[in-house]
Order: structure tokens, then C-alpha cells, then sequence
């Protein structure tokens, strides 16, 4: 086995393609709300809501259809730091995905906090939804952003 | 995305985008470094001898590798076995519409191979026909099966029906 | 050995190029109370989920069934998903009805689907790889030449093709949940539609759909007391071989030649041709017809085309085939082998509606995929075994 | 119930990347192997089953060329799950539960070095609200291990403790790709990958495949001195949403763990394929293990991780154990999805 041999040959390979997701009845409401710059929860038969919304329930696959504003604010239940964002994921810098409880919301939504650094991060932590100039209805017109003081005065 | 920015979203355009280095194997490997040099590599299965191209990592039918001695230059000449001519586009594939694809057995092969033909009008194509390799020009020779650009007919006689038929 | 296991309940969507009002969930949730409702059952009453469907990419989810088991009553339950290319539709009705005949479950849920739409599965199927020229144009590319081979091989007349495709469009119009309904078909028609593959016209291909199709299987007790009739199955079987080797018969695998044959032999079938009633075959491609004829041994080979030609697969024939328009019809790829499947159940439980067979006690159900070398089958009866 | 068993197992070396071969060439020696060892041909197969994943490959129906390296002929009776291969187990042995085979072949195999495996794995998300953020399987991991320990249910020195054994376990198995002898306090100085995981927390990327031979009754005890009979086998998914499932916990290895009836005696050894540290702590105690039982003597998945084999893996290795007498109970697991999202129980005894 000392003898010298060649390697297979290796090249790159892209795998690309524009899917187009029809939504439903319920996720319509919650995109077209996305691009209206609300958010919308699902509420299941024991009253808690769910964000984002599902058409059925997870637990019961009870449909699901009353549709009812959360957030835009709401509290970090856990996250996680990435130094160095891959070329396909929200942001071009650190940034953190997070399980965000939002206000109104029995669940966390999983999302992304341009929080700048890490420092800045903490469980418990409160942040609001900022929407970009985009308004094209998908989950990536949003990100959360750290709730200063004055946004949280203005809530209260 | 809604051009209407009040009528609702019912579907949503989401692209999926990912980057892969694939590995040809050791078996395709050998194969592909010489179609580079513009040799035609087969290889003998070890169980029964037959004849594989393009080549496998294994034989399918006796789930055994490839050996490295067993490699066979193959002539790149051939007798087409079955052919469908196409008339539909298909955004991977760059040719002008109609081509032929073909299912063409080299001499010395004992395994059909893809490609398309070329230089023959549609009324002609047949069962049968002698086929020869049109190469593209050396310089432009890559680790691909593309060196090849197509096949193309020879002024010979046909190969009789039994000499191929097992093949399809 | 094995418990018996009937199908109870029978869902199957609306199919049609764009399913666009419904989410994946919702096509999946759309068979799926159909068959609870079939089945006079409720999610809780579901012991296991079995989901079936063709290639991830066609969807870009990878295991989208992680995702939508939820959907179909599926949260802390047993749930598996299978890939068996183009007859995972007819390999997931058989893992399901497997997870019955074992005794491990009294009621499983299965559910095959294919949501064409969100892509291309011309694309899908044609991914180029590096190294290779990209020279088959999806499904047809690759088949067209094997049919060439059919038909210089049996001699059958050119137009066998064109009268399949005529008849299981007319058949498609007794069924209201096929895709293509083409109120005006006729022979000329499919005649004069585009030579796409040649010898394959346009018409004499299948569409691409959205879809999916389910089915609520039980054990013995539970089927024998089920509110509507039960399917019972006497038989399933698969068998699988490699895409290509030397001297592979790539028209007459000997794949589906064993399947057929040890398929009849454990449902205690001799003539096949006599004692089933109907058959519901995956035939994408009208040629498919008499080429699969003879690969579940109906007629002898290079011969099925005459069953074609005399009419014997019609509706008023003596095997009818492809009541339900079959795949030319309807093509949500993931589940057009568990359509089979189901259809042949609902004819012996005589629940077809306008496209049913008067008195079909038996009927096979038929899904074959890659390149014509994985095959799955069932025969189902309304009695017992 | 038949009496079922595990016969033999074979494995390849888990690597980083296989730069030669691609996957039939890694599957090829596996099977052959297999059969060698067991002394059997194709013939004697009633059923093959296997599992794995176009997306790995980046290529529709990758599993077909799988068959290839069975030597599918005469044609075979198979199946495939898209799946990992102990779910491939799972469907073999219902397919002799049923009486429709008594000797059923097994395999998995993936080459996650073509990809980017974290960042593939984002497609297993909800494809609506939840992948078009490409969360990437590490940093999924992460927001589950912070729940964790936020709440108070675990350290990271109880994570690192979990790497240094398991690592430690590796150095025993020829095969494995992570291992050595490693200090807590060292690891611990290492900086976060995703914070508030370490490279020690992740399992590694791993090419690799691996096969077992399941039989019934006296088939199992003419090809094997010692089987390992399989004495409960479940497998549970929970819904995906992770905003929605209690992550601190995993209630589908509880209820498979139940159903498989683990509880019913002691337990020698566990094979886990948790592939974070945190998670294998999860398992563990979803698992109800206790100090008698040795953990991942193999090492694991955090050892060595070839995704769509490695839960397969995981069964031939706790196999192995009963094979040779160090275990009378054995336990193995398997899991798929984000957050342990579907599990795997295997109760396996001499």
C-alpha cells in the first residue's frame, strides 16, 4: 500500500433552486401579516397561543384558526451566538438565534437578535421585533434587536 | 412575494441554496483521467469478465469492487442499441431540441452508455446504426464524459439485432 | 403466520397541477381526515404513522415527514418514512400493512404525498452531476428508449400507446378526483399531440401533480367490525435489482417477473389473468400498459399489447386496468403508487363510485419505480384469505 | 413475538473526510464484510433494508446506487428508509416479526463531507417560518444546551465530563475518529464554537457506513454463538416546533424506553448516538441510567458520527457487547432530527 497513488478527482456542486411554498390558509394570514409588520399567534383549544402560528396543533392536530396579535416585543428564553454567520443565514455579522417568548405568546418563536455582540446578549433579556425596509411577507423581513429603554418607556 | 402590497401572500418564493464537493470515487476516477487524455477506460467485472462502461466503484450485479488490473481501453466506436428522440426542454440540458439520445454499446463493452447523436437527420436514426466518438478539439479536454460531443453515424453496415438485443 | 390486516379507511385529495390554497400540511391533512372519516376513527385511535414520498428535493425539505407528522395525528407516535423512488407509494402501504401483520400495532395511519408544484421535477430528476453530461430529460428521457426496445421487440402496432392513453383518460372522467380531465379525448387527439419523447406523444405521458393519498389500515377484529367493508390483503411483495449491469433486461426485468410470481403464490393465485377482477398498474407512459401486463404475467411476453389492442383493460374488459385514470391521469409522483393501492382496495370494497367494477372481489395494486427495477404490489380481496 | 437477534455487525472507519471513495465505494467493504464474516450470500437473504439521505448527497435517489453494493441479483425483496439505518432495523425486524423473513440485511451510509452538513441540516426546519433563517444544527443544539443550563438541569463541566469519557471509551475502538485522553479543566479553556458549545460538545462530521445482520430463532443461533436478542425495540417522534416541545427533557426516549420495557432489569450497557454532550445527558436520563451501566464504550456519536449509520452503529457496537459476554443487557439508541426530535430505543440481551 506504499505506493503512490492518485486521488479521486473532487469538484464543487451547487445545489440551487427557487421553491415556491404555497401557504394555506393560516400561514397566509401570519406572512401577510409579516408584511403588514405584524405578528400573528395561533390560539389552541386550552386558550395559550403558539408563535408562529401552526394549522394544527402540535400536540393534538387539532386545526387551528383564530389568529390574534403578539409581540412585537417579548423575552429571551435561550439563544445561542454565531461568530461567523454563513453566507446564507440572516445577517452578515455575530449575531444571535434565540427562543423568543413574545408578549401575548405561551411559546417561543425562533428568531434572530442583531445584538452586535455577545455581551450583549442574556437570558431574560427583552427585544422587539425591527423590521427591515423590505416588506416582501417572509420571516426574513423581520429581526429582533436589544429593547432600549426609551422603545420599553414608549410600551409602557 | 405580492406585487399588490394589500392582496394576501398565498405563496411565498424561498430560495434553497447549497454547496457540495463531490467525489467521483476511485473507480470513476480512473475512468475520468483518461477520457482526459481521450482514452475510453472499461473495466472487467472479476466474477464473470464482462466488460462495464462507463465504469462503477463495484459490479451491480455481484456487489464486488472493481479491480484496478481490470481496466480495458475500449475503441470509440459503437452500435447504437435504443435511441428516443426528444422534443421537450429540460433546463439542465444545453442542447438544441430536437436531439437524439441514444443508449450506445462500445465495442469491447459489455455495458450500454448515454449520450446523444449528431450529424444524422431525424428520419434516419435506427436500431442498429454504427456509431463513432465526435470529440471535442484536445485542447479543450476536460475529466468529463463532454469530451465527447456526440456520436455520429458510420458508413457501415448495420450490427444485427442479436448482437445488441440483450441489451436493452 | 401473520395477523390479518384490512384496510378501513381510504383519503385522497383533489389532484391537480397546483394544489396552491394548501400548504404541504394541508395536503397531507386533506387525505388524511378523508381516511379517519373512511375509517370511523379519530387521530387518538392511531397506533403508528407510516409517510411516504419520492425525493426530498422535490420539495426541498430534507425528512419533511419531521416536520408535518404533527399534522396527521403523528406527535409521540411511532412514525416512519420511506423512499423506495417511484413505488414508495406502494413500499409505504406495505411497511404499513407490515406493522399490522406483525401484531405490533392495531391501527396504523399511512400517508404518501408529492407537492409538484413548490418545484420542477424535470429538475428534480435531472439534477446534472459533475463529470456527466446531462443527455435524459426527466422521466421520459429515460424511458422512451426502453419502450423503443418494447415495441421492436414484440412487434406490437405503433398506435398500442395512443389506445391506452384514450382509455384511461376516458376513465379519468367517471373519476372526479383525477387531475387531467379531458372531456373531448379521442384517438386523434393523443395522435396529433407533440412527439415529446419520441415514441412517446404528449399525451401518452403523465402530468405532474399535487397530491397526496392515505389509508387506515387495523387488524382482524377492528377491520371485521369496521363500519364500511374492509380491503382484506392477501398478498404484498417487492422486489428491487440494480439500475444497470451487463445484460440486465432493462424492458422485462427480471425483477418484476419474481414479484409477480411469488405475489400470486403467497395469495394463492393460479391464473391470474382469471381470478382477479381489476388492476390498478403504475404506468406513467401508455406503453408501460402492455409491458407491465406481461411483467405481472397477465399476458405472455412480447403478447401484452394484444390485451391493449382487444380491449380486455377497458372497463367493459376482462381485466380492467387503470380504472381510476390511473397515473396518466394523476401524478403526484410520492404517491402515485399508494393511489394504486388504494384504488384496488376501494374497488373490492366497492366504494369506487362512478368508476367502479360491478362484483371486483380481487384486484392487484401495482407501483414500480427508478429505472424499472424496484417493484411493489398487493393483491386485496373483500374476503378474507 | 419471534424471537429476533442481532448476528453481525460491520463498520467502516469513521473519517472526517473520505477523500477517495464515494459512498458505495465506503459501503462496498462494509457488506462484504458482513456477509464474509457471517458466512452467508446473498441467496440466504430473505430482506434488505437501508437508510440514508438525498441531501447529504446533494443528488435525487442517492440510496439506488446503495443497491449496487449489495450485488442485488438474483433481485432481492428491500426496502429503504430515508432515515438512519436503525430505523432500517426497525423495519426489518417487523418484516420477520410477520413471518416474511427470517435473515434480513441492514445498512446506512452517508457522506456529510460533501456538504455542509450544520447548514443542511436546516432543511429538516419547518420550511416556512423557520429554515428561510438557516438556523444551522449547532446553533439549534445551542439554544436546547443554554435552556438547560440556564434552568439549572446541568454544567458545562457535566458536558465536558461527557466528552473526556466518551473520548476516553474511543481510544478502545479502532474505528472511532475522536478520541483520547483529555482533561476537563482542558477542554473547558477551550473558546465557545457556538456559544455555549465548544468543539468538544459536537460530535464530529463523519463519512461512514455500517451493516447488520438480523436472523429468527435458530437462524440466529446457528450464525452466532451468543445473539443478541432483541427484547424490545420502539422508536417515538415528537412534534418539531421548538418553541412548542419541552427541550429540557426527551419524552420520546422516556416513552420508547418504557414501551421497550428497559425497566425491567439491569442495564450493562448503553449505546448512545446523542451527537452533543448535552443531549447524550438527556438520553441518559430519559433512559433512567444508573452507575452499573458503562456508557458508550464505544464512544458513541460524539466519537464518531457517520449521520444515517450511526445509530445502526450504535445497535451493532451494544451487539457486540452481548456477543462477547461483557453484557447480558444492552441498550442502544438512535435519534434523527433537531433537539432529539425522534428516538430510538433497542433493549438487547444475551
Amino acid at each position: 500500500m506504499s505506493s503512490p497513488r492518485e486521488h479521486s478527482l473532487t469538484t464543487s456542486h451547487k445545489l440551487e433552486y427557487g421553491y415556491k411554498r404555497s401557504l394555506g390558509p393560516v400561514l397566509s394570514r401570519f406572512f401577510t401579516g409579516i408584511r403588514d409588520r405584524k405578528i400573528l399567534g395561533a390560539r389552541r383549544a386550552d386558550g395559550t397561543v403558539i408563535v408562529p402560528p401552526k394549522e394544527y396543533d402540535p400536540d393534538t392536530s387539532a386545526a387551528l384558526d383564530e389568529l390574534t396579535p403578539v409581540g412585537p416585543g417579548g423575552v429571551v428564553k435561550s439563544w445561542a451566538w454565531v461568530s461567523e454567520p454563513r453566507r446564507q443565514q440572516p445577517l452578515d455579522r455575530a449575531f444571535a438565534y434565540a427562543l423568543i417568548q413574545l408578549d401575548g405568546a405561551d411559546t417561543s418563536f425562533l428568531h434572530v437578535v442583531d445584538a452586535k455582540e455577545e455581551s450583549a446578549m442574556n437570558t431574560g433579556m427583552r427585544v422587539v421585533a425591527a423590521w427591515s425596509d423590505q416588506a416582501t411577507g417572509a420571516i426574513t423581513d423581520l429581526s429582533f434587536v436589544p429593547e432600549s429603554k426609551n422603545s420599553r418607556e414608549d410600551a409602557n | 412575494m405580492s406585487e399588490e402590497a394589500n392582496e394576501p401572500i398565498e405563496v411565498l418564493r424561498l430560495p434553497v441554496e447549497l454547496e457540495y464537493q463531490y467525489t467521483a470515487g476511485e473507480s470513476a476516477s480512473r475512468f475520468l483521467r483518461a477520457i482526459k487524455r481521450g482514452k475510453l477506460l472499461g473495466q472487467r467485472c472479476p466474477v464473470d469478465g464482462r466488460v462495464y462502461f462507463p465504469t462503477r466503484g463495484c459490479c451491480p450485479q455481484h456487489g464486488v469492487p472493481m479491480a484496478d488490473d481490470g481496466s480495458v481501453e475500449l475503441p470509440d466506436v459503437g452500435t447504437l442499441v435504443t435511441y428516443s428522440i426528444v422534443r421537450i426542454p429540460s433546463e439542465n440540458i444545453p442542447l438544441d431540441l430536437p436531439y437524439v439520445t441514444i443508449q450506445v454499446l462500445l465495442d469491447g463493452a459489455d455495458t450500454v452508455m448515454m449520450h446523444v447523436l449528431g450529424e444524422c437527420a431525424l428520419e434516419d436514426v435506427h436500431m442498429g446504426m454504427r456509431l463513432k466518438a465526435k470529440w471535442k478539439p484536445e485542447e479543450e479536454w476536460e475529466s468529463s464524459v463532454g469530451n465527447i460531443l456526440y456520436f455520429v453515424p458510420q458508413d457501415e453496415p448495420d450490427a444485427p439485432y442479436d448482437s445488441y438485443k440483450e441489451h436493452i | 403466520m401473520a395477523e390479518l390486516c384490512g384496510v378501513i379507511g381510504i383519503g385522497q385529495t383533489q389532484y391537480a397541477a397546483k394544489r396552491q390554497e394548501l400548504s404541504m400540511p394541508g395536503l397531507l391533512r386533506e387525505a388524511a381526515e378523508r381516511a379517519l372519516e373512511d375509517a370511523d376513527c379519530t387521530w387518538a385511535d392511531i397506533d403508528a404513522v407510516v409517510i411516504g414520498k419520492a425525493p426530498d428535493m422535490f420539495e426541498g425539505v430534507m425528512m419533511p415527514e419531521l416536520f408535518l407528522n404533527d399534522a396527521i395525528g403523528g406527535a409521540y407516535k411511532p412514525m416512519l418514512r420511506v423512499h423506495t423512488a417511484g413505488s414508495v407509494g406502494g413500499s409505504t402501504a406495505i411497511v404499513a400493512a407490515s406493522l399490522v401483520q406483525s401484531g405490533i400495532h392495531d391501527r396504523v395511519l399511512t400517508v404518501a404525498y408529492e407537492k409538484q408544484s413548490e418545484s420542477n421535477a424535470t429538475w428534480a430528476l435531472t439534477i446534472s452531476m459533475p463529470f456527466s453530461v446531462a443527455t435524459v430529460a426527466g422521466a421520459g428521457g429515460y424511458f422512451a428508449p426502453l419502450v423503443r426496445g418494447y415495441i421492436r421487440r414484440s412487434g406490437a402496432p405503433e398506435d398500442t400507446g395512443i389506445r391506452v392513453a384514450v382509455k384511461d383518460r376516458q376513465n379519468a372522467l367517471k373519476n372526479p378526483l383525477a387531475h387531467l380531465q379531458l372531456e373531448d379525448i379521442s384517438f386523434d387527439m393523443v395522435a396529433d399531440s407533440p412527439m415529446l419523447w419520441d415514441p412517446i406523444r404528449y399525451l401518452e405521458t403523465c402530468p405532474s401533480s399535487d397530491g397526496a393519498c392515505a389509508m387506515v389500515m387495523a387488524k382482524e377484529s377492528i377491520a371485521t367490525d369496521s363500519t364500511r367493508p374492509a380491503a382484506w390483503i392477501h398478498a404484498t411483495e417487492m422486489r428491487s435489482e440494480p439500475t444497470m449491469f451487463s445484460g440486465r433486461d432493462q424492458v422485462m426485468p427480471r425483477a418484476t417477473l419474481d414479484n409477480a410470481a411469488s405475489l400470486y403464490k403467497k395469495a394463492g393465485i393460479q391464473n391470474p389473468r382469471s381470478e382477479i377482477d381489476c388492476a390498478e398498474i403504475y404506468v406513467p407512459f401508455s406503453w408501460f400498459e402492455p409491458m407491465w401486463m406481461e411483467g405481472m404475467l397477465f399476458a405472455p411476453i412480447n403478447e401484452g399489447w394484444k390485451m391493449t389492442y382487444e380491449g380486455s383493460t377497458a372497463l367493459d374488459g376482462d381485466l380492467p386496468v387503470n380504472m381510476s385514470g390511473g397515473v396518466l391521469s394523476s401524478n403526484p409522483i410520492g404517491a402515485s403508487g399508494m393511489i394504486r393501492f388504494a384504488e384496488a382496495a376501494l374497488q373490492v370494497r366497492g366504494m369506487a363510485g362512478e368508476h367502479q367494477i360491478d362484483g371486483a372481489r380481487k384486484a392487484l395494486g401495482h407501483a414500480y419505480g427508478g429505472g424499472s427495477q424496484y417493484f411493489s404490489t398487493w393483491i386485496v380481496d373483500n374476503r378474507k384469505p | 413475538m419471534r424471537d429476533v437477534a442481532v448476528v453481525a455487525f460491520s463498520q467502516s472507519l469513521s473519517k472526517r473526510r473520505e477523500a477517495d471513495r464515494n459512498e458505495v465505494e465506503i459501503l462496498i467493504p462494509v457488506i462484504h464484510e458482513l456477509r464474509t464474516n457471517a458466512g452467508i450470500t446473498n441467496e440466504d437473504l430473505d430482506f434488505v433494508c437501508s437508510g440514508s439521505s438525498d441531501y447529504l448527497a446533494g443528488q435525487s435517489f442517492a440510496f439506488v446506487s446503495g443497491l449496487d453494493a449489495v450485488g442485488a441479483w438474483p433481485p432481492v425483496c428491500e426496502s429503504h428508509v430515508e432515515m438512519d439505518g436503525a430505523w432500517a432495523l426497525y423495519e426489518a425486524w417487523v418484516k420477520i416479526q410477520m413471518g416474511y423473513a427470517d435473515l434480513a440485511l441492514v445498512y446506512g451510509f452517508g457522506k456529510p463531507s460533501m456538504g455542509d452538513l450544520p447548514l443542511t441540516m436546516a432543511l429538516q426546519l419547518d420550511p416556512y417560518s423557520v429554515m428561510p433563517l438557516w438556523p444551522d444544527a449547532v446553533s439549534i443544539a445551542a439554544l436546547q444546551a443554554r435552556l438547560l443550563l440556564d434552568g439549572g438541569l446541568l454544567s458545562e463541566r457535566d458536558m465536558a465530563e461527557v466528552a473526556v469519557r466518551d473520548r476516553a471509551h474511543a481510544k478502545e475502538n479502532p474505528f472511532a475518529q475522536v478520541k483520547g485522553d483529555f482533561g476537563v479543566d482542558q477542554i473547558l479553556a477551550d473558546p465557545y464554537l457556538v456559544s455555549p458549545l465548544r468543539k468538544h460538545d459536537c460530535s464530529p462530521i463523519s463519512d461512514g457506513a455500517s451493516a447488520v445482520l438480523l436472523a429468527a430463532g435458530d437462524r440466529a443461533k446457528q450464525l452466532c454463538k451468543r445473539p443478541a436478542w432483541i427484547r424490545g425495540i420502539e422508536h417515538i417522534c415528537e412534534p418539531q416546533d421548538l418553541g412548542v416541545r419541552d427541550l429540557t427533557r426527551s419524552r420520546s426516549v422516556e416513552i420508547a424506553a418504557e414501551k421497550a420495557g428497559l425497566g425491567a432489569g439491569k442495564v450493562d450497557v448503553a449505546e448512545l448516538s446523542a451527537p452533543f454532550t448535552h443531549q447524550e445527558i438527556l438520553v441518559e436520563r430519559a433512559l433512567g441510567l444508573g452507575t452499573e451501566t458503562r456508557v458508550n464504550p464505544s464512544g458513541g456519536a460524539l466519537a464518531g458520527n457517520p449521520i444515517m449509520a450511526v445509530g445502526l452503529s450504535r445497535i451493532g457496537e451494544a451487539a457486540r457487547r452481548v456477543w462477547d459476554g461483557s453484557a447480558d443487557r444492552a441498550v442502544a439508541h438512535a435519534t434523527s432530527g433537531p433537539c432529539l426530535q425522534q428516538n430510538l430505543v433497542c433493549v438487547l440481551e444475551g
